[in-house]
């Protein structure tokens, strides 16, 4: 046994595998999509579909990390619907001001997040309720402060460049989706090569055990719910820029796809397992079906029972857990 | 009767029956607390504004309104006791609200097989849930998030436009609009839960939860014991599903999706771990009480309605921080 | 008119998380501070979410509060029917609007959402000559205005055999997701004639911008983005047909129950015509504002003291009580 | 001879690419005390979870009286009256002892209900059938010791009068005393003509209660002895020599400077504990289990906040409000349950090892992989970890090896102040041995060591001083040399035996 010391784990280990398949059943979809409607797989059909993607994506960031230590952010919602509202009526529309009304919009989801953070590590509220309750509290200041989206900036556009990020292209390539390959980059960088993410994987995989060795359980806890504020907060500066001007209830659809993206990628629902490329993965393959679903002509609750028995398949192809013992 | 050779001395005083109770029991003991709370803070603000004593009526809407979210976070609980979690609660309740609105129309006797029935088909959907998830081996998230996508199809197909109306006898048995006979599905609540706690089954659906490995070497079947939970956890929601119905007097087959995520915040309120195997449905049930009451003080408090979520969130935080505090010093004193 | 009395309304909204929403509030909170409500009417707003056990827990509350009538914009048209019954055998009024309840005893004001649906289907005949492909971005599956908006047009379509409906797909009523949805199967779509919306118009419209798709003929909502685009602003010019729910109803509820408490209006339903503008019938700072959000309803007034609401746009915006114009209500005659 | 109670026959069994077992056979008489020896990942667990049902094997036989049979689970190894109590044990921790002393088993009331009230009084029963009386069966699992784990673990499986009891390191984490009370059991049980299978890494205990023993490596048996020495059974286990279990002890220079000091330190099951760590010195700390080992360890490291009295680390006062601050003052801690508080199980051998000293290891938040690689290599090799690599995931590793890894990752640091608690735990002489010379040169190094044993033996051997602890208060200090296993252990148990 001895001999084995040097043997090398494959490279293709169960995670591995199947991050590959949730992009391989993105794929499928995709010919699928083609075979029904000549057009669907076109280039700028793909791109159409992988910028509607890339919102779920950005999302689904923040929700890969706070899931990765077994947590969960339902404040998404109201974050990004304030991050949104916050960002037209800081930047009114011009350019000049949009580097401050980034800053502003971002720092404002990323605190948020931290006191989610903070609530969850040193107050011991369970994630559910914290964030849950945060969205409340942000829906209610949203509405509150905007006078209902009445104040007299709240109908401002948002900023020329942060409207061309979403819809010039470079290279071939809407500027958007350049973001998300420069965050696909930076996540799996910070998971897997920085000591910040070996901490998150750690806490994930037994807090007690990373608090006894020395690691700031609580700090890491409140950096990561507070990267998921961060992340809502840019996906809701991303939809403004997507439709121009800020609508409320526009982060209504992110919340329960961005856990199914995660989810459906591999992440570990009870934290310590997992890699935002699956995170990807799912949020392309979730979306795809969708379409797909859109571009068949059935009725709605067809779409419906439909979509839930692919996934079904799909994760009974490859989605199952080791049989344990 | 062996006689030990080494005998392993005590060497204190065994702690107090009461205090074992207490500290097993801590989140049960904490969401009961908190309920009283939320009654006396309701009671006072009801004084303050109307200047008389809440009475029946309201004893009777809140119990009716109450009754489904409930059932669902029982359902919840049920599930979430075992390591997983029930997204598909919502899915069930709009499944079964639409088969009552479309069968129960009849007498009596066709009321009653129907309601049997419609309570098969919750277990039914628990069925597939629990069968996915224990011999499919899929992520319980991942399971029932699919199969709320079905049902809620299957709802809208069975019951494209709301409708329907509840016989009267019906309405009158689980939600009697006059006089508050819920009450009586408390203590009902609180003894099925007893006696579930005290079968086989329970008690396997809390070793499961606390360690699945371990529990199968004592050998309980973590397959049949999963699949069954889910089962009775859909029997719970197709509960809901008509408990909603009855209040409504007809059926809506969207109206249960709110109760997914309300569902999982009864129960963690309740004290229920969403890490398995510590909880009571009994909590879940008080969980789903706080949170009407918190509505019911917040309708008094006459808040800005654009600030009102506002401040529910603010209330459901602070009462969950006075909980925990409480708990800490309980927990210290031990 | 004043009868000397004051009464307790109550609006019990569902979800607000939507403009119109919020403007059919601001108006009623406008109008609680303009004569003839300012003296006779002690109002109150509630809002549950899509919630209906918290939105019946509301009304219980109101009726616990002895209010006299109950404005209701509904989260479902029949899970408040129990709550609703048990209002009006107390001798409370209950008004509903928008989201329209089934519940026999509550009046009703509404406009026809199948004719709604019928109108633009005409419209989107007639501009393409009965021959073409059409189109259809339907609403919220599963609630009965979603329906009987598609009824409306498929009773169209269906004498038009040269119309086909090369996709229907839900927009949710919201841009933002009637926006991603067109984006993503619009590359898979041939070419598109005309399009029907029940809701997020300028959404589906922005899609077809940025696919470099020319914008078809359109019918649609009254969404300020819509109405900017049929009015060129923003360089992209649509030919559209807009039409929706005035967030108004909530007043004439309002003034509907005022009357009929004091006794000067038959209990009954009341249908509010539908206005339908085409691109000659706008005009800036009347029924299209520049400098409004693409997100706001224009149709929260008719303009001039004969239409069924004249209120100053203030009033929407922000929900304060006019100060150049009185407040008119004309309902239907009696 | 008459037939063999349990017989195994050739078992082979292998994980992913990696063999546990080989060719592993041996045969245990009824009435017979069977030890199993080996190193650790020797592969003794792997071949008690395929006799008690949990595990398939790959290739063997088992045969039960002489029959051949197929275990498909644990149960219907209980229906062939075989019981097991397995390393890591399956004690349900959210649930009361009274309800895992009787799962399966529930006492009925009248109506068919389990009844609680009856589940208590028999657990209650039934641990003083077996002489337990420090246990209450009201406490959860959780809120009870590890050796107190084990004593419920056994007394539930003896309590099924099994024909066959197989042991996995029953007496890990067990005191002498406790260990006297296991083998008061197992004689019983022996007369009783039950079979008993038991794992151990204690020589001691083996030779005192093993009818025969059965020698694994590398995963098969090298032999059945029912006479053999200990030098003789670590070179059949090991391939080597182990010249003397315990390294002499070299005494600590007689000025050297005060590490830690507590005075007056009370808490929870704490009170007034004073004591001086220098330099160089190895302190023993010893006594029955639950009388504030566990809390006084915690104390030291910032993991729980004493209510009174005062903690210096090399002249400075401090008060720890978290372990990262403990650490930073130069104080590591090899925890109790390296399950639950020690290691990450999911996570590799890498990712364990080089926990501590992550800081280290990165450039600007960066990992440098290389250097972590080495790192963990490092601890690998100088501990003589066996695994297939260190990329394998922890939890795939055999106890001691867990335990080294642990014990590793500490060894990184550059930490002054060990507190070490049952460190030997679950590991093999030949890594004891390893442990205890290494323990010898890290104070001989100048660091300085609180070393919490169960085993009173070890105590004795290795420490300079040993504090004997009794109902959270330091009832004796014993000096070295001439301490005994013997002293250790009457002065844990004065008070009692007086009563
Ligand atoms: N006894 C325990 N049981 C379970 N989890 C624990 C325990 N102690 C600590 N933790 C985990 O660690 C977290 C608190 O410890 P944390 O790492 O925040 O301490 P710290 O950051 O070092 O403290 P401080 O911020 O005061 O310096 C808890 O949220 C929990 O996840
Ligand atoms: N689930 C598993 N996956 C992969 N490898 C495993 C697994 N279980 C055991 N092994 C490997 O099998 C070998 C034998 O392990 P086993 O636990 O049987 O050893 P052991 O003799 O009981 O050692 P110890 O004395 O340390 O408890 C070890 O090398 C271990 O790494
Ligand atoms: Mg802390
Ligand atoms: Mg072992």
């Amino acid at each position: 046994m001895s001999a084995a010391t040097t043997r090398k784990q494959p490279f293709l280990n169960r995670e591995r595998r199947r991050i590959l398949y949730a992009f391989l059943a993105g794929i499928i979809l995709f010919i699928i999509g083609e075979l029904v409607r000549p057009g669907f797989a076109s280039p700028s059909g793909i791109r159409a579909i992988l910028v509607v993607a890339s919102f779920v994506g950005i999302v689904a960031a923040g929700q890969t990390f706070v899931i990765l230590i077994g947590g969960i952010d339902l404040s998404v919602p109201w974050v990004l619907n304030a991050g949104a509202i916050l960002m037209v009526t800081s930047s009114l529309g011009h350019d000049a001001r949009a580097i401050p009304a980034l800053a502003l919009t971002l720092g404002m989801g990323a605190a948020v997040g931290a006191l989610n953070g903070a609530g969850v590590a040193l107050l011991g509220i369970p994630a559910v309720v914290m964030t849950l309750a945060m969205n409340g509290i942000m829906q209610g200041l949203t509405l509150g402060l905007s006078g209902g989206m009445t104040c007299t900036s709240c109908g401002a556009y948002a900023p020329p460049v942060v409207q061309a990020a979403v819809h010039h292209s470079f290279l071939g390539l809407p500027i958007v989706l350049w973001i998300w390959i420069a965050i696909i980059i930076v996540v799996s960088f910070l998971l897997a090569m920085t000591r910040f993410g070996r901490m998150t994987y750690t806490v994930g995989n037994n807090a007690r055990a990373s608090h006894l060795a020395g690691i700031h359980v609580s700090g890491v806890t409140i950096v990561l719910y507070a990267l998921s504020g961060f992340f809502s907060a840019l996906a809701g500066i991303m939809l403004v820029g997507f439709g121009g001007q800020a609508a409320l209830g526009m982060g209504d659809p992110y919340l329960f796809q961005s856990i199914a993206a995660v989810v459906i990628g591999g992440v570990y629902i009870l934290g310590g397992r997992g890699h935002y490329l699956g995170s990807v993965a799912g949020a392309i393959s979730l979306t795809v079906l969708v379409s797909v679903l859109l571009a068949f002509n059935m009725p709605d609750y067809g779409r419906s029972i439909v979509y839930g028995v692919v996934i079904l398949a799909l994760l009974l192809l490859y989605g199952r857990e080791e049989e344990n013992g | 009767m062996p006689i030990p050779e080494t005998i392993l001395a005590a060497s204190g005083p065994r702690r107090s029956r009461l205090s074992h109770a207490l500290t097993q029991n801590i989140g049960l003991a904490l969401v009961v607390a908190l309920l009283v709370a939320c009654i006396i803070l309701y009671c006072g603000l009801y004084i303050a504004t109307q200047h008389r004593l809440p009475g029946g009526y309201e004893l009777t809407s809140t119990l009716n309104n109450t009754m489904p979210l409930a059932f669902a976070a029982l359902a919840q609980t049920l599930v979430v006791l075992t390591r997983g979690i029930d997204l598909s609660v919502g899915g069930v309740i709009d499944l079964t609200n639409a088969v009552a609105a479309l069968t129960l129309m009849g007498g009596p006797v066709s009321t009653t097989i129907w309601t049997i029935a419609i309570l098969g088909i919750g277990a039914l959907c628990g069925l597939l849930n629990g069968v996915l998830v224990a011999v499919g081996r899929l992520q319980p998230i991942l399971v029932t998030l699919s199969t709320l996508s079905i049902f809620q199809g299957i709802a809208i197909k069975i019951l494209p436009q709301p409708g329907g109306a509840m016989p009267p006898g019906f309405t009158g048995v689980l939600a009697n609009p006059n006089v508050p006979l819920s009450l009586i599905y408390i203590p009902l609540i609180g003894i099925l839960w007893a006696i579930f706690r005290r079968t086989r089954l329970g008690v396997s659906v809390f070793a499961i939860g606390n360690d699945a490995m371990a529990a199968s070497s004592h050998g309980i079947s973590v397959k049949r014991t999963t699949i069954l939970a889910y089962m009775l956890g859909g029997v719970a929601s197709a509960c809901a599903g008509l408990f909603l119905a009855a209040n409504a007097t007809a059926g809506d087959a969207t109206t249960g999706d709110t109760y997914t995520l309300t569902s999982i915040v009864a129960a963690v309120l309740g004290g229920v771990s969403l890490f398995g195997g510590r909880g009571s449905g009994l909590g879940a049930l008080f969980g789903a009480f706080v949170t009407v009451m918190v509505v019911n003080i917040l309708f008094f408090a006459h808040i800005d309605p654009l600030y009102q979520t506002f401040y529910e969130g603010l209330f459901l935080l602070a009462a969950v921080i006075a909980a925990n505090v409480i708990g800490q010093i309980v927990r210290r004193r031990r | 008119q004043s009868s000397g009395k004051t009464y307790k309304i109550a609006l019990s909204n569902s979800y607000i998380g939507n403009k119109w929403r919020l403007e059919m509030e601001n108006v009623f909170k406008a109008a609680l501070a303009m004569d003839p409500f300012k003296t006779e009417v002690v109002g109150s707003i509630y809002n549950s979410g899509n919630d209906v056990s918290k939105q019946s827990q509301q009304m219980s509350n109101m009726i616990a509060e002895r209010v006299d009538a109950i404005v209701i914009d509904a989260a479902s048209p029949t899970a408040l029917n129990g709550i609703i019954h048990q209002a009006t055998s107390r001798g409370i009024l209950v008004v509903s609007f928008d989201s329209g309840v089934t519940a026999p005893s509550a009046i009703k004001v509404n406009i026809s959402q199948y004719d709604l649906g019928k109108g633009w289907a005409e419209w989107i005949v007639k501009q393409i000559n009965g021959q073409g492909n059409v189109i259809m971005v339907t609403g919220v599956a599963g609630t009965e205005v979603d329906l009987d908006r598609n009824k409306g047009a498929d009773s169209v379509w269906a004498q038009h055999p040269g119309i086909k409906v090369v996709n229907r797909f839900t927009g949710m009523w919201d841009s933002s997701t009637a926006e991603r949805n067109t984006a993503a199967v619009l590359p898979s779509l041939p070419k598109i004639d005309a399009i029907w919306c029940q809701g997020g118009t300028d959404g589906v419209l922005k899609a077809f911008i940025s696919a470099n798709r020319p914008l078809p003929p359109t019918a649609g909502e009254a969404e300020n983005g819509f109405r900017k685009m049929m009015l060129g602003i923003g360089g992209h010019t649509v030919t559209g047909y807009s039409a929706g729910s005035p967030p108004y109803l909530s007043l004439m509820a309002l003034e509907l129950a005022r009357r009929i408490l004091n006794g000067t209006y038959p209990k009954k339903n009341i249908d509010v015509p539908n206005v339908f503008l085409s691109n000659a019938d706008l005009k800036l700072g009347v029924n299209v504002f520049a400098d409004q959000p693409d997100s706001f309803f224009d149709d929260f007034t008719a303009g001039g003291p004969t239409s069924p609401v004249d209120i100053c746009a203030q009033a929407a915006i922000d929900g304060s009580a006019c100060t150049d114009q009185k407040l008119i209500i004309n309902l239907p005659a009696a | 001879m008459t037939i063999a109670a349990v017989e195994a026959v050739d078992i082979g069994k292998a994980y992913g690419g990696v063999a546990a077992l080989t060719k592993a056979s041996f045969t245990a008489q009824a009435g017979e005390v069977h030890a199993l020896v080996g190193e650790n990942g020797a592969g003794k667990s792997t071949l008690i979870k395929i006799m008690g049902g949990r595990v398939r094997p790959d290739s063997g036989e088992i045969r039960i009286g002489g029959q051949a049979v197929s275990l498909n689970g644990p149960q219907a190894a209980h229906h062939l009256g075989a019981w097991t109590v397995f390393q890591e044990l399956t004690l349900l921790p959210w649930m009361t002892v009274a309800e895992n002393l009787l799962l399966q088993q529930e006492p009925r009331s009248s109506l068919g209900l389990i009844s609680r009230q009856a589940t208590l009084r028999d657990a209650d029963a039934l641990l003083a059938r077996y002489g337990v009386m420090h246990i209450d069966p009201r406490a959860l699992v959780e809120d009870i010791s590890l050796a107190e784990r084990q004593t419920v673990e056994i007394v539930r499986a003896v309590s099924h009068a099994p024909k066959i009891l197989f042991l996995d390191e029953p007496t890990s984490s067990l005191v002498e005393r406790e260990v006297e009370w296991l083998f008061g059991q197992i004689r019983r049980l022996r007369e009783q003509g039950c079979s008993i299978v038991f794992t151990s890494h204690r020589w001691a205990e083996i030779r005192s209660i093993a009818d025969r023993i059965t020698i694994f490596r590398g995963g098969a048996d090298v032999g059945t002895f029912t006479d053999i020495d200990e030098d003789e059974a670590v070179r059949l286990m090991t391939g080597r020599r182990v010249e003397a279990l315990y390294p002499p002890l070299t005494p600590r220079p007689a000025a050297a400077p005060v590490m830690l000091e507590a005075r007056s330190l009370s808490g929870p099951n704490l009170r007034q504990v004073s004591f001086a760590l220098h330099q160089g010195e190895v302190l023993g700390v010893g006594g029955l289990a639950g009388h504030g080992h566990r809390e006084l360890f915690r104390t030291v490291f910032g993991d729980a906040h004493a209510s009174g009295g005062t903690l210096t680390v090399q002249g400075k006062e401090k008060k720890f409000r978290s372990p990262r601050a403990a650490i930073a003052s130069g104080i590591a801690l090899v925890p109790e349950d390296r399950k639950t508080e020690g290691l990450l199980l999911r996570m590799s051998v890498r990712d364990n090892a080089s926990l501590a000293i992550l800081k280290r290891l990165t450039r600007f938040g960066i990992l440098k992989p290389q250097e972590e690689r080495r790192a963990a290599q490092h601890v690998v090799d100088s501990l003589r970890v066996r695994t297939a690599g260190i990329g394998l995931a922890v939890g795939a590793l055999s106890g001691g090896n867990q335990q080294k890894v642990l014990l590793g990752r500490w060894l990184e640091t550059e930490c002054q102040i060990l507190l070490l608690y049952d460190v030997t735990r679950g590991v093999d002489v030949a890594t004891k041995h390893e442990i205890y010379e290494l323990v010898a040169s890290l104070a001989r190094s100048g660091h300085a060591i609180l070393f919490y044993s169960s085993d009173a033996e070890e105590l004795a051997h290795l420490c300079h001083r040993v504090l004997v602890m009794r109902e959270g208060v330091v009832a004796a200090e014993l000096h070295a040399p001439g301490i005994t296993a013997e002293d250790i252990v009457s002065a844990a148990v004065r008070d009692h035996r007086a009563a």
